[in-house]
């Protein structure tokens, strides 16, 4: 009996999975509210937003609360992955190889100004602290692989956790200045934002590389 | 916070409180134990003796605490509710005396002490209940705490009754609740009312009515141990013999009885019940279960077993009592109330001595215990005759009544019922009289114990001479106002005022 | 001051997060901190409703259609208070339990986080935030599930993970239905636009689906027994006394602002099937368990039946209103019962290194407190007076009385008794003679620990001696229903 | 309408790429699939206007994700051999 | 039959395809990559209800599909460690 089971579920799953589809696609109609009143919205709020990418002013300012827990959920995985405790080899550094690293000679630095343009444009053209942190990361991973660069533990917590910190300590202390969480006051709405994307560049890079290196700095020796 | 509303809620906790801190105790320190349990027994004694002293006066004493919107956490005493709390009052003292005695040496007393406050808490909530819904809470909270004490012994059978005593008792629970619930839809707040609250309701589906009126009686004749619903009663058994004491006599199947009587007369009024055609069938039951009990006892060789059957079939007067519409038969009934309790815990307290100090279980073996145990077996005796209903034993006062009430409704088939358990009472009572009295001792104990000691522990031996001793004096003194026929008049008056 | 009092119970959690993670070998008492800030900030928050009712803070000054709400009225501080109350001693609970561990660096701020994620998850009014808070709200749970280290843990906690992951995106797929649609994500302003379109019924379906797997309705309850039961004893509390219930409250939220009056009573009556489900098949399985730990999941199973109830006794007209009060106040009395029976059941496991209900009785004697906290918690999952969960049959029991839902009665009597049927097994253990053979060797149980199971019990008892604070408390701005 | 054929295009392979991704046994094979799947949905995005997103997707949602695969595949690789040598180890005492 | 529309339709295939191949396959890194897939139909239908025909792009849904990637990769990475983590205990 199982085994008829196993042959058939391909098949009703299938089933079910076209159905699936054919419903939600046949749920899929604009109705007139969503005549872009969001869009409009939020265009006329973009000049007292601080920032002029309309992408960027949602995320850190109009729905910043979002990008607030957002950056908790990457810290959050980094303990979650610290916390498995995979007894990795203490290096993975690649073997060096004359085009790696010469590779990385010119790479290294170009990722990591790639990143810094990326945040700064963020402000008004495609870009912004992911992009940035990503490209960032990219660059110490490259470094990191090289054998290069091996941070300390300190210094690791404290650039995972910098970009939850200064949004935090920003998102509570506004409520002084302006009486709103997370409302910053329009003239220096801009200068705000900029100083928590950096932060939060420096610790999605941190993040994101340390994911992929997934030891914790000073683990349990056990 | 005033007086009349502070009292009851004293008498609450004054076991309460006791049990509570009681759980905390270490197992060695015995004398604040005793002192804990006494003082708190004793404390409970005079605030009743208050509470009567009051309500003598004219006061009403009521508290009630809000539980939910429109529904109260009502306590009140009234006569009814006074003669059970009263009842168990005194008979908690008595058995605490007793337990203390009985439990000398035996392990996690405080766990059993602590839990035997707590009963009698529930069963004091449960007579001072002033709402259905109150007397459910209590009623839920007795079967939670019973159920350590059935279990104390920890033994594969105390096990075995724990559970069957949770199945019925929590089952039963189930369906009052729903009764409860339902009444409480359609009726609004239940408060207990003489003459009853659905008395004058006409807006009510009497079907509908009837169908909760079986909901609750169910739910209370689990514990009151009516047939078919009593199977749990003879396997607790298993419990140490306080423990059944207090089951039999007044906690557990008294507030099964107890309810039925709230039901008929405070909930729907004897006369509507009557009009909704739901006694008869009651009364039936109840006679059925009369007869049932006593031939189930008359074939048990085991005394707490044979003890237990009778039971089953004692508590079934103040059932029948209340099935029988007429003052008469009310007084009888509730007077039972108070009287079986008297003689039945006697009896539970002496066949405790027995399996005690002389390790006696069945009947076989209590040939000429009477000349080792004197004392013991004089109360035994009392409450034997008490129950056969021999004057001018309390028992014979709610025996006469009943029959005398079966004649006012005229349903003659119930003196026949009468007579009948009577007779088998005293088939199964006469004959251990006898093998105490007047027949050679068999047993390894033996025959006379010297002069100047107790027969066996003083806190053993008391407790059964006082309460024979009361079975005897409310029969010989009924008449006296303030014995318990007199509040049975009371409340009959109060009953049937129209 | 209401602005003050909830960002409290965000950001002192989250902050302590943070510090519990730049400092591993800081003393943990940061948490104990944060979560008594948490409860301040919700009794702050009850004073405030009962003088000036309900409120709403737009965070960053833009308000709707353009920011994010918080929408505070009765139900959100009730939901705050509860994870307030059993946060506190499940904390103090495991500062002896991950005292020494190693699994302890990583527990702290873990719980912080999570505690961050229900209290934003509680405030929010948000379709697309409680996203993002439901993320982190699952994502921290697993990895709680994971710190036990043993391999049931982590099987348990890839399940949870995936199952988690594909509710977040089914509930996420429902947003993005109704964003197409109406453009909007505030949940105040889409209850005025939407209307009972293809569209909204397909969206709330994926939703619901989605919420009901990660609130663990039978039969899509298949992830939790594991994870709950094989995960560290307060990681299992936080889970079947919070976790499963963030979850729930979106729904109850969805299904009071955007579901249509026009919504056909089978789908109701569906849910309450399930429920019924749940109830039935969850105490079974419990009655047959052999691990303590597996009894007590189960019977998380079974109760989250009794929440799904609520949906058909909703439109049960004037008894509506008695079913809601009954549905939330289970949730609560719920949370602190089972959380206490985890605790306790965790110091059975911790003093004889297992927890095999066969032989568990002499531990059990050993440890009279942490029995006493399991059967006053019983007390409350049975619905046996006085007791929270008492107060909730009886509402529940008389909205389905009141609206002839007879089959919901049968249900939850049967209910009743099965799982009396579970939880005397256990407290059966405290009087079995253990007899003849020697006492095995127990390992130390903390008082506190002890203590703090208790501590949770005697709350959810109290809960059932006057329930009229709670339901005043809820009854503002509480959705009228029928 | 040239573009539309673009964009049908594109969505044709990334639905193959997908199927590709899930199916395939060979799982390097798969994740290449995987992250050429990602390029493709970045060019979708831009498609669309959405070039934040389009970054993002290239950077995180290809190259991250990526990158992440191949090495987990990588240690589970080592993972499994250095388990089989201790189990041989094991055996040779 | 409009760019918009077709993309939705993309997504939905996806998102079923993802979803089945999480039923069907046994092994952690393929249900991974169908967890991923799934996600991309998701975030493929919120971006095409941004996408106004003509007018400007809604930028919400992008910041919101911003916000569903980065989840989506720290999911994705818990993942796969947990993955490891089990073949390391097994």
């Amino acid at each position: 009996m199982p085994k008829l089971i196993k042959r058939c579920l391909p098949v009703l799953v299938g089933a079910g999975a076209v159905a699936l589809g054919a419903l939600i696609a046949a749920a899929w109609v604009r109705t007139q509210e969503n005549g872009g009143a969001m869009t409009r919205a939020v265009l006329e709020a973009l000049p007292d937003s601080g920032v002029s990418n309309p992408v960027t002013a949602v995320l850190l300012n109009f729905r910043g609360f979002d990008t607030l827990l957002e950056v908790a959920v990457l810290m959050l995985t980094l303990i979650a992955v610290w916390a498995l405790d995979l007894r990795l080899p203490r290096t993975e550094a690649l073997p060096p190889s004359p085009v790696f690293s010469s590779l990385l000679r010119f790479s290294g630095p170009l990722l990591v100004v790639i990143a810094g343009y990326l945040l700064w444009v963020g402000a008004s053209e495609p870009g912004g602290a992911f992009q940035a942190g990503a490209v960032l990361a990219g660059g110490c991973l490259l470094l990191r692989l090289a054998g290069r660069w091996n941070p300390g533990a300190r210094f690791v917590r404290w650039a995972v956790s910098v970009g939850l910190l200064v949004f935090l300590l920003t998102a509570i202390a506004m409520p002084g200045l302006t009486g709103g969480l997370l409302q910053y006051p329009p003239a220096s709405a801009g200068m705000w934002i900029l100083l928590i994307e950096t932060a939060a560049t420096v610790s999605i890079a941190a993040i994101l590389a340390a994911l992929f290196v997934a030891r914790e700095p000073e683990g349990p020796r056990r | 916070m005033t007086w009349s509303a502070a009292l009851p809620l004293l008498i609450l906790a004054s076991s309460l409180v006791t049990g509570l801190v009681i759980f905390f105790l270490k197992e060695q320190s015995v004398l604040l134990r005793t002192v804990l349990n006494l003082s708190g027994a004793g404390i409970k004694l005079i605030l009743v003796g208050v509470l009567m002293w009051g309500v003598y006066q004219g006061q009403t004493f009521e508290a009630r605490l809000p539980l939910l919107p429109d529904i109260e956490l009502v306590l009140h005493a009234d006569a009814l509710s006074l003669l059970f709390v009263s009842l168990s009052t005194v008979l908690w003292f008595v058995t605490t005396v007793y337990a203390i005695g009985y439990l000398e040496h035996s392990p996690h007393r405080s766990r059993f002490f602590g839990f035997f406050s707590l009963c009698v808490t529930a069963t004091v909530g449960i007579a001072l209940a002033g709402n259905l819904i109150t007397f459910l809470i209590f009623y839920e909270l007795l079967t939670l705490a019973t159920y350590p004490l059935l279990m104390h012994r920890g033994t594969a059978d105390s096990r075995r009754a724990g559970r069957i005593y949770l199945t019925y008792t929590l089952a039963g629970g189930a369906l009052l609740l729903v009764g409860v619930v339902w009444l409480k839809s359609l009726a609004g707040p239940l408060d207990f009312t003489a003459t009853g609250i659905l008395a004058g309701r006409t807006d009510l589906n009497p079907d509908t009515l009837r169908w909760i009126f079986l909901l609750l009686i169910v739910g209370f004749g689990v514990k009151a141990a009516l047939v078919p619903l009593h199977g749990w009663l003879p396997i607790s058994m298993a419990a140490p013999a306080p423990v059944s004491a207090l089951l039999h006599a007044v906690a557990v199947v008294k507030a099964g009885a107890f309810g039925i009587t709230r039901v008929v007369y405070d909930v729907y009024g004897v006369e509507f019940s009557a009009s909704l055609g739901v006694l008869m069938p009651l009364a039936i039951v109840a006679s059925f279960t009369i007869v049932y009990g006593s031939v189930r006892a008359l074939f048990q060789d085991k005394l707490k077993p044979r003890l237990a059957y009778s039971t089953i079939s004692q508590v079934s007067y103040i059932i029948l009592g209340t099935a029988i519409v007429g003052p008469v038969a009310t007084i009888g009934g509730i007077v039972h109330l108070v009287h079986q309790g008297l003689m039945k815990i006697t009896l539970f307290f002496c066949a405790g001595n027995l399996a005690e100090t002389l390790g006696i279980h069945r009947v076989s073996e209590m040939n000429g215990v009477g000349r080792r145990l004197p004392k013991t077996m004089v109360a035994f005796t009392v409450a034997a005759l008490g129950m056969i209903g021999v004057p001018p034993i309390a028992g014979f006062i709610s025996k006469w009544y009943l029959g005398a009430g079966a004649l006012d409704a005229n349903l003659p088939w119930i003196l026949v019922i009468l007579a009948i358990s009577s007779a088998l009472n005293a088939a199964y009572f006469l004959p251990i009289l006898y093998r105490a009295w007047f027949m050679p001792a068999t047993g390894a104990w033996q025959e006379r114990l010297e002069p100047g000691r107790f027969e066996t522990h003083w806190m053993l031996l008391m407790p059964p001479l006082v309460t024979a001793a009361l079975a005897l004096l409310f029969g010989l003194f009924a008449n006296m106002d303030g014995s318990p026929l007199a509040w049975a008049r009371l409340i009959a008056e109060r009953e049937y005022l129209r | 001051m209401t602005l003050w009092w909830s960002t409290l119970c965000v950001a002192a959690p989250l902050l302590a997060s943070v510090l519990l993670f730049l400092r591993p070998k800081r003393t943990a008492g940061i948490a104990l901190v944060a979560v008594t800030l948490v409860l301040i900030g919700a009794l702050g928050l009850a004073v405030v409703l009962h003088d000036s009712g309900p409120q709403f803070i737009a965070i960053g000054g833009w308000g709707a259609p353009l920011g994010i709400g918080w929408r505070i009225d009765g139900l959100t501080v009730t939901m705050l208070l509860m994870a307030g109350i059993v946060g506190w001693p499940v904390t103090i609970y495991a500062l002896d339990y991950f005292g020494g561990a190693a699994g302890g660096r990583h527990f702290w701020p873990l719980w912080m986080l999570l505690l961050t994620a229900l209290c934003a998850l509680f405030l929010s009014n948000d379709l697309f935030n409680w996203y993002v808070t439901l993320e982190l709200l699952g994502l921290s749970a697993v990895a709680l599930v994971t710190l036990s280290g043993k391999q049931a843990a982590l099987d348990a906690a890839q399940r949870y993970l995936y199952t988690g992951l594909v509710g977040s995106l089914f509930y996420l797929l429902g947003v993005a239905l109704i964003y197409n649609a109406y453009g909007v994500l505030d949940l105040a302003v889409l209850r005025e636009v939407t209307e009972p379109t293809l569209a909204v019924w397909v969206a709330l379906g994926l939703m619901a689906v989605g919420l009901l797997v990660k609130s663990a309705l039978f039969p899509l309850h298949f992830w939790l027994p594991a994870a709950h039961g094989s995960a560290p004893a307060p990681v299992s509390a936080i889970l079947s006394a919070l976790v499963v219930k963030g979850a729930f409250y979106i729904l109850l939220r969805l299904w009071f602002d955007l579901v249509p009056a026009a919504l056909p009573g089978a789908v109701s009556v569906i849910l309450g099937a399930l429920g019924a489900g749940a109830i039935i098949w969850g105490s079974l399985q419990a009655i047959r368990a052999t691990r303590l730990k597996m009894l007590v999941a189960y019977s998380t199973v079974a109760q989250l039946g009794y929440l799904a109830l609520f949906f058909p006794l909703s439109g049960a007209g004037e008894w509506g209103n008695a079913a809601l009060t009954g549905v939330v106040y289970f949730m609560v009395a719920h949370a602190c019962a089972k959380g206490a029976m985890f605790l306790a059941a965790g110091n059975l496991q911790r003093a004889a290194g297992h927890d095999n209900l066969v032989s568990l009785a002499p531990t059990a004697q050993a440890l009279p407190v942490s029995m006493f906290a399991f059967a006053i918690a019983g007390v409350s999952i049975m619905g046996l007076p006085p007791s929270g969960g008492f107060i909730a049959k009886w509402s529940l029991l008389s909205a389905a009385i009141g609206s002839g839902g007879w089959i919901w009665v049968v249900v939850m009597i049967a209910g009743g008794l099965l799982s009396a049927g579970y939880i005397f097994r256990v407290l059966s253990l405290s009087f079995s003679e253990s007899g003849a053979e020697p006492k095995p060797e127990l390992a130390p149980v903390a008082k506190s620990s002890e203590w703090a199971s208790l501590l949770l019990a005697s709350i959810a008892l109290l809960l059932g001696l006057n329930a009229l604070p709670v339901l005043d408390l809820l009854s503002i701005g509480l959705p009228r229903i029928g | 309408m040239i573009e539309w054929w673009v964009d049908a295009l594109v969505g044709l392979m990334m639905l193959w790429l997908a199927w590709q991704a899930l199916t395939s046994p060979d799982l390097l094979r798969a994740v290449a699939m995987f992250v050429t799947f990602g390029l493709l949905v970045a060019i979708a995005w831009i498609r669309l206007g959405a070039p934040d997103v389009a970054i993002a997707e290239a950077a995180i949602g290809a190259g991250l994700t990526g990158a992440l695969l191949l090495i987990t595949i990588r240690r589970m690789e080592d993972q499994r051999n250095s388990g089989s040598l201790e189990k041989r180890r094991a055996k040779a005492d | 039959m409009m760019v918009a529309d077709l993309y939705a339709l993309v997504g939905v295939v996806l998102f079923v395809m993802g979803l089945s191949a999480l039923i069907l396959r046994s092994r952690d890194l393929q249900r991974i990559l169908g967890l991923n897939i799934m996600g991309t139909g998701v975030f493929m239908l919120l971006v095409t209800s941004a996408h106004g025909d003509g007018q400007a792009a809604d930028p919400v849904p992008h910041a919101m599909v911003l916000t569903g990637i980065v989840v989506a990769v720290s999911a994705t990475a818990f993942a796969l460690a947990l993955s490891l983590a089990r073949e390391r205990h097994k």
